[in-house]
């Protein structure tokens, strides 16, 4: 354990400057060997503008393949103590809510085994413990669970779902995110612990198209929130905000993208049909229009980053999905997924690129699902088409 | 498998245990909102009861100090009742209206700006950067501290057009959503990988190596008799995939590694559908601490966007009303030829029609 | 090189030698138009000058029989002046307007309808089918007069919502702009090609014919001691490019040869940028001489678009007012896996949004 | 020569209905064997459902490489009469303008030496005259030269040009039409007549973006008249229209996709720095508006069919070029685009395709021209850059 401390006038500059400093929050651990390497080889990056970190042996919890990130210095013999700095990823409660006790017991237990440092939250979701070493994993584990907690995942499982405030604290959440989310997640930990797949798969849960957690672009499945009947409408409230000054017709009525709202200054008329639930106008009227009453969710699949084939949103899998626990559509269509894809994925292959592999038609058959033009933004214009037998069967007779 | 004897497998604790009890009574139940000011939500339900919401930014790497602190300030101002945002803002929900006030100043003498709300640049979703992450090709956390510093009075008020969603990529693996995001700013490679063939033999297996590459440029060879593999330079946009299956394909190159900007990305279904951010500056120095020539780029584009958008016109909606020549020419952004696709799907991006304005 | 004492390279006759007086007098003086009744035009230019155009559909196959009846209306009724449309139709060009209506009556009487002009079905597009090309899925101009009888009306009419331009192709080649019509109607093969492995040799190169196909679904192999190729049947979309560059590789099957439908395609510019043609229905009957299935095909979606199209809107924009399920539910056509594209970028065409309609 | 003639009861069908019939066509011509062969090739197709023409060795005119498309039929014992039956490309005069005395000419020559029958025109623009043995190829050249007509293009060479009727019969011709697609074909006769480019070259000339003569779809190189100031505007005529009952509002407000219109019931304005100059306000009222006085073309390049990689459409290029005789601009371009691809062009790749491979910045340098963000519709989103040194030289340094 070296008792070194670094001078670093490059770091300090980030200590200025009004937004909350993570140069402050590193300095307040700095009494901890660790922190203080920590802060050697980072000021070594400012200077060099370089990373020190790379890649190692697997390191993990028995029984797990994944949760733990195995991190080491490139530098071991200047900065020993962050020779081994692994993360944690702690599976955080579904819509990140917590009390001050449930996080004094978090900071307890990083506090025993680890750096004191940790993000809250990582992108993915989970809560970050920043930094231990391989002789720690066992007791944070063992710590971790001993107080209800577990660990969320890495590597090629499915990863940790997350979930939007939902119907906690919102009031567009057109299914129980929070609800579902936990749910998944503790019906697969198996799949969340044990990597199996070809590759990671992200769930995430919005109550609404206003897509909060980002599903869209950052889930290999996205459980978005949507509804089917009529925009609640409260004329009364509608001449409320008129009277308070917003220009309906200008900021509202203007800006649907399907032009399906009309405003004679007395009464909002919505023609449903041609709504695609955007959720601007709800947005931008809350206390007047509200999602309709036939709720659920639509389910998209295949988002990712752009590794390998390029980035992907996800696309249109279920136009609508009732949500009602316990989730067995949902569970049905996620296990036919990975028994698919998972027999015949490429290693690294997310699911988003598995299917413009082996293409969405067959995707589909494979799935049981029969195709609707909701999940296209249009039919092919590519003639080249691979026609089965029986299409011309008649033909052939 | 779990293993007999050992806890696991229990997940995350249920989220009910955490829900104030005016979140329980109204579950479900909230009728509307209000932002009365810049990072306070009321969450009004049906009941009548109200819900208090004060966000506040933070640096998301915590230590436990801080989060300590957090712990404290939920006991005094708020049952001990706190959240995380998606965006990794703290969240303190409140049923006595009357503790907003002495909450917000408390988190302002401890420098935890109010704010993130409405029409404003919330906090920048990122990365790990220098701070823990083997292929990044810039710092993330520095670059973001030194963007909140310049875009600091943007997060504490409310008057852009629209939500402007600001992210942080260290490399292109781009944990986050960078690729939807209304600015985008992602480390970039600029050099292929270098090869340390002594190393590799050792740790990497060569096919895996060789399918890893999006481009192909990856060949197998033979280095001192022993199998390793060669970089077609010409073939290699340094997207540093081969560097994360195989530590010995070197992609991180203090001279070289740089950022680059991207802008017009989304994700929410309002009125446009979700779209990917496009490039607007290829390539800018790594300069920290402070990112200079980052920070005036972006602090110009939000300038530009905060002038001539139209209300609730999100920064992609903006330029494709006014179309992608204005925006470079307002922004006085050099166009290149970088800035023109040409991988698989680069057709897609040419303009097939005559709809030009003068 | 031009060979001595050859008259070659001339290049076309000048078009002013064949230019009307009115037109030259007017030539680029032209103030605007206007369409009278279907099929004729008037162009005043800005002396005051009319130039009265009279356009008749015609078969495209003509014989020279036709040719000098045309050469004899002209001389009747145009001084001699007439030009064929980018669509194939005749127009006479009359600067006397009491000869019009003359003109009109002959032509009915000879059996060439008037029309074609403003919001209408013009002739269409079409290419060689049986009667002259060696890849021809169908035949073309059996289709085509089959479809016209059915469509006649909205030729000899004015009252679509829009002009509405149909394109025929007897193969993937798509001799014409059927990858941009309102509605295209197109030659399909649905087998491999068969391989005459003793011709194949004699005739093609192994090489060219292996780049030839777009799936890369050729490999080579030898049969009976020569070299061959053999297609993976799986990979082969049918595309006939083989075909066309080896005449071993038989594409033409007379059981399974048929015929596709797409629509929503354009190449104006007026207010929507260009399109391309989309699948309605992947595959119908090759049935002669009348074509039935694919002619009551047609005539449904002009009918379902005539009906339910706002004024102006091209059937591309319509469909895209409101939205592709709407499209299939209204014309009763079924949507199957073969509309999802599966081939390079198949993933552009998924919707990524939420943008429902329910 | 054979004295058959067919019985045609399928084909007779199509003698039916309102529309012209081509079987009408070709019967006038039955006194001919070649065309009565055609007549019973023909019905057995209808019968078989099965074409009976075939590829053969090349056949042509003398010194010339394309013009003539050789044809065979598969069944030549049984139909002798058109065991050869070529198709001669005939370059049509530009906008498609004869005399009475040029059309006959050219049945005259047609009538001696071929089928009797033609395409007027095929969808290249020629005049196809369908149907003639090797023997007549000479003679139907020298005929068609002395009478001052050539051959157009076939094969991988500048395809005959073609272009709108322009300003000879159009009030929106934006350049003249008719004098570059002659001018350029006459420049190029070598190109037209000599095939040496990897693949096929369209070149189509349009006076305006309505795009007469489909070029963005069809056209290696689409050039379509646009301008670049204000459209000019006849009020009085814009109240005609109102007054005659055009609901300017719906009817051309409404529909411009730049909305860049006003229209108070007195006086139109347009904010012609937002228009894209789609055409539509001007096609609808056409003697109120015209186009602005500012005149030339946008060139874009690379339209294609299908085969092999994907249809196309042509991308802008060079979004304003002035296009007066004689086209030196336009000519360097196209000569610069020739030199580059023609050397660097794989064998049967389209000019479209080829700027997909090599990437349109790449091409753009080659080409010398600056890239403009006009020339795209918008950004890459994808981040796979490749960067030249230059680009972070001063970083390096
Ligand atoms: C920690 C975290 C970033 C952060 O600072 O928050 C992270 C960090 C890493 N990501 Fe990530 N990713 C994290 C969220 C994401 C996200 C966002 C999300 O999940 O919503 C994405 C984009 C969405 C997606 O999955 O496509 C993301 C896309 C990637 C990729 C690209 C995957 C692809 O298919 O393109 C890689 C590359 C890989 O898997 O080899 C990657 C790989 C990595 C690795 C494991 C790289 C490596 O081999 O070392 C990083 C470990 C860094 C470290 O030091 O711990 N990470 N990564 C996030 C996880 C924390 C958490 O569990 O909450
Ligand atoms: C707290 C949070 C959800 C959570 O579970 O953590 C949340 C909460 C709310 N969002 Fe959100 N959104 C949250 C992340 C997002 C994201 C995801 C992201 O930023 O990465 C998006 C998608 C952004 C995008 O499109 O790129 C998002 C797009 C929206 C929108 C759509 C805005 C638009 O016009 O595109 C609304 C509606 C609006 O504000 O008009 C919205 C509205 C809301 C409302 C008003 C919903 C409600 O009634 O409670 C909440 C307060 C909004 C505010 O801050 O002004 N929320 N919201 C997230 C706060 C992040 C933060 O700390 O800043
Ligand atoms: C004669 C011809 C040009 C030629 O050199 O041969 C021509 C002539 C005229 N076109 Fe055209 N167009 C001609 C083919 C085209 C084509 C190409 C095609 O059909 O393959 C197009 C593109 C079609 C597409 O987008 O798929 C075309 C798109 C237009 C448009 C745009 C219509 C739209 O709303 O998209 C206009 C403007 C209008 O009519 O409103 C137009 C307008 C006109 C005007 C009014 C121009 C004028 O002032 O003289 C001419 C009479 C139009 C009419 O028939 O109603 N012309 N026009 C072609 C007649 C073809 C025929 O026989 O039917
Ligand atoms: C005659 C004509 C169709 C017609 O009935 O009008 C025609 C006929 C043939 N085309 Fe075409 N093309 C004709 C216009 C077109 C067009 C339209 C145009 O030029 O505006 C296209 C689409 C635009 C384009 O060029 O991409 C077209 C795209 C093709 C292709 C696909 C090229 C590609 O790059 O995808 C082939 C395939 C090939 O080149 O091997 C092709 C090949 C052929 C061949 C030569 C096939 C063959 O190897 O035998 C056909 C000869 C048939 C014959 O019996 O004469 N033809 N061809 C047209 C030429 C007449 C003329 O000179 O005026
Ligand atoms: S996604 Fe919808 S339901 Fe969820 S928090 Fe955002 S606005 Fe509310
Ligand atoms: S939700 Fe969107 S699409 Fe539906 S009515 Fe409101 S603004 Fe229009
Ligand atoms: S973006 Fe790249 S460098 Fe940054 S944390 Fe993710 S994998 Fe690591
Ligand atoms: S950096 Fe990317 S493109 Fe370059 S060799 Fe490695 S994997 Fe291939
Ligand atoms: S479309 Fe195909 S079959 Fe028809 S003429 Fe063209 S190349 Fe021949
Ligand atoms: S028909 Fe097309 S896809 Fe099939 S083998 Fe031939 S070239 Fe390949
Ligand atoms: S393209 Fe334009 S200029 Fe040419 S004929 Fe058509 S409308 Fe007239
Ligand atoms: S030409 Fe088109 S874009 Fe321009 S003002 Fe007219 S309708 Fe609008």
């Amino acid at each position: 354990m070296s008792e070194k401390k670094y001078e670093t006038p490059l770091l300090d500059e980030l200590e200025k400057g009004p937004w909350p400093s993570f140069i402050r929050e590193i300095k307040q651990e700095a009494e901890r060997p660790m922190v203080r390497d920590l802060l050697g080889v980072l000021e070594r990056s400012y200077e060099e503008h370089i990373g020190h970190w790379k890649h190692g042996g697997l390191v993990g919890v028995m029984g797990y393949g994944g949760g733990v990130i195995g991190r080491y210095s490139d530098l071991p013999e200047e900065f020993p103590d962050v020779s081994e700095f692994h993360t944690f990823r702690v599976n955080q409660p579904a819509g990140w809510f917590y009390t001050s006790g449930a996080l004094r017991d978090l900071c307890d237990i990083w506090d025993k085994h680890g750096s004191g440092l940790t993000n809250m939250h990582g992108s993915t979701g989970d809560i970050v413990f920043l930094g231990g070493k391989t002789t720690s994993i066992e007791p944070v584990f063992a710590d971790l669970t001993e107080k209800g907690w577990d660990l969320g995942g890495s590597g090629s499982d499915m990863r940790t779902p997350s979930c939007c405030a939902g119907p906690a604290r919102c009031e567009w959440a057109n299914y129980d995110t929070l609800n579902a989310c936990h749910e998944i997640t503790q019906a697969y930990q198996d799949e969340l612990h044990r990597p199996a797949f070809p590759y990671k798969f992200k769930l995430k849960f919005a109550g609404c198209p206003n897509d909060c957690v980002a599903s869209v672009a950052r889930a290999d499945m996205s459980i978005i929130g949507t509804w089917k009947d009529e925009i609640q409408i409260d004329q009364e409230q509608v001449r409320a905000y008129a009277a308070r000054g917003m220009d309906i017709e200008r900021e509202i009525v203007e800006l649907c993208p399907c032009d399906c709202i009309s405003w004679d200054g007395q009464a909002m008329e919505i023609a449903d049909g041609e709504c695609v639930k955007c959720m601007h106008c709800i947005n931008h009227m809350p206390k007047a229009l509200r999602p309709g009453k036939e709720r659920g969710a639509a389910i998209l699949i295949g988002a990712k980053a752009p590794i390998v084939g390029g980035a992907l949103l996800s696309s249109v899998f279920v136009p609508f999905l009732e949500m009602t626990p316990p989730y067995s559509d949902l569970r049905e269509l996620i296990e036919a997924i990975w028994d698919f894809w998972g027999e015949h994925g490429k290693n690294r292959e997310r699911v988003g690129e598995f299917i413009q592999r082996v293409g969405l038609g067959k995707f589909l058959e494979q799935i049981g699902l029969d195709p609707v033009p909701e999940m296209i933004a249009h039919p092919r214009s590519n003639p080249y088409i691979f026609f089965d037998d029986e299409i011309v069967a008649g033909a052939e007779a | 498998m779990a293993v007999a004897g050992r806890k696991t497998d229990i997940g995350p604790p249920h989220y009910e245990n955490f829900l104030p009890p005016v979140i329980k009574r109204n579950y479900g139940k909230w009728a509307y909102h209000e932002i009365p000011e810049p990072g306070v939500l009321v969450h009004v339900s049906e009941s009548g009861e109200k819900l208090f919401t004060v966000r506040a930014g933070t640096p998301r790497i915590l230590s436990i100090k801080t989060i300590r602190t957090f712990a404290d300030l939920a006991d005094k101002y708020a049952d001990g009742y706190l959240r995380f945002t998606s965006r990794n803002n703290v969240e303190f929900l409140l049923s006595d209206e009357g503790k907003v006030f002495p909450l917000k100043t408390e988190l302002g003498t401890l420098g935890y700006p109010v704010g993130g709300t409405g029409n404003a640049i919330s906090a920048i979703v990122h990365t790990q950067g220098w701070v823990h992450c083997h292929s990044a090709a810039s710092d993330a956390s520095g670059v973001v501290k030194s963007l909140m510093d310049a875009l600091y009075p943007r997060f504490t008020s409310m008057d852009l057009p629209a939500k402007l969603r600001v992210a942080f990529a260290c490399c292109l693996n781009m944990c986050g959503a960078v690729h939807c995001s209304d600015i985008a700013v992602l480390g970039v490679h600029t050099r292929p990988p270098r090869i340390d063939h002594s190393e590799l033999p050792k740790i990497c297996e060569v096919p895996t190596l060789i399918s890893s590459c999006p481009t192909g440029a990856i060949r197998p060879t033979t280095v001192d008799g022993k199998p390793s593999v060669e970089v077609e330079d010409g073939q290699c946009m340094y997207c540093g995939n081969c560097y994360t299956v195989c530590p010995a394909m070197k992609i991180n190159n203090p001279k070289t590694d740089g950022i680059s900007i991207w802008v017009g990305g989304k994700v929410s279904n309002a009125r446009h559908e979700p779209m990917f951010s496009k490039l607007a500056i290829p390539f800018l120095p790594n300069n920290p601490p402070r990112w200079t020539e980052v920070v005036d780029a972006v602090v110009n584009i939000v300038d530009v966007y905060a002038k001539h958008a139209r209300k609730h016109e999100r920064m992609g909606e903006w330029i494709e009303r006014i179309g992608w020549p204005r925006f470079f020419k307002l922004t006085g952004i050099p166009f290149t030829k970088y800035h023109i696709d040409d991988f698989t799907h680069a057709g897609e991006t040419f303009r097939r029609s005559v709809h030009l304005k003068s």
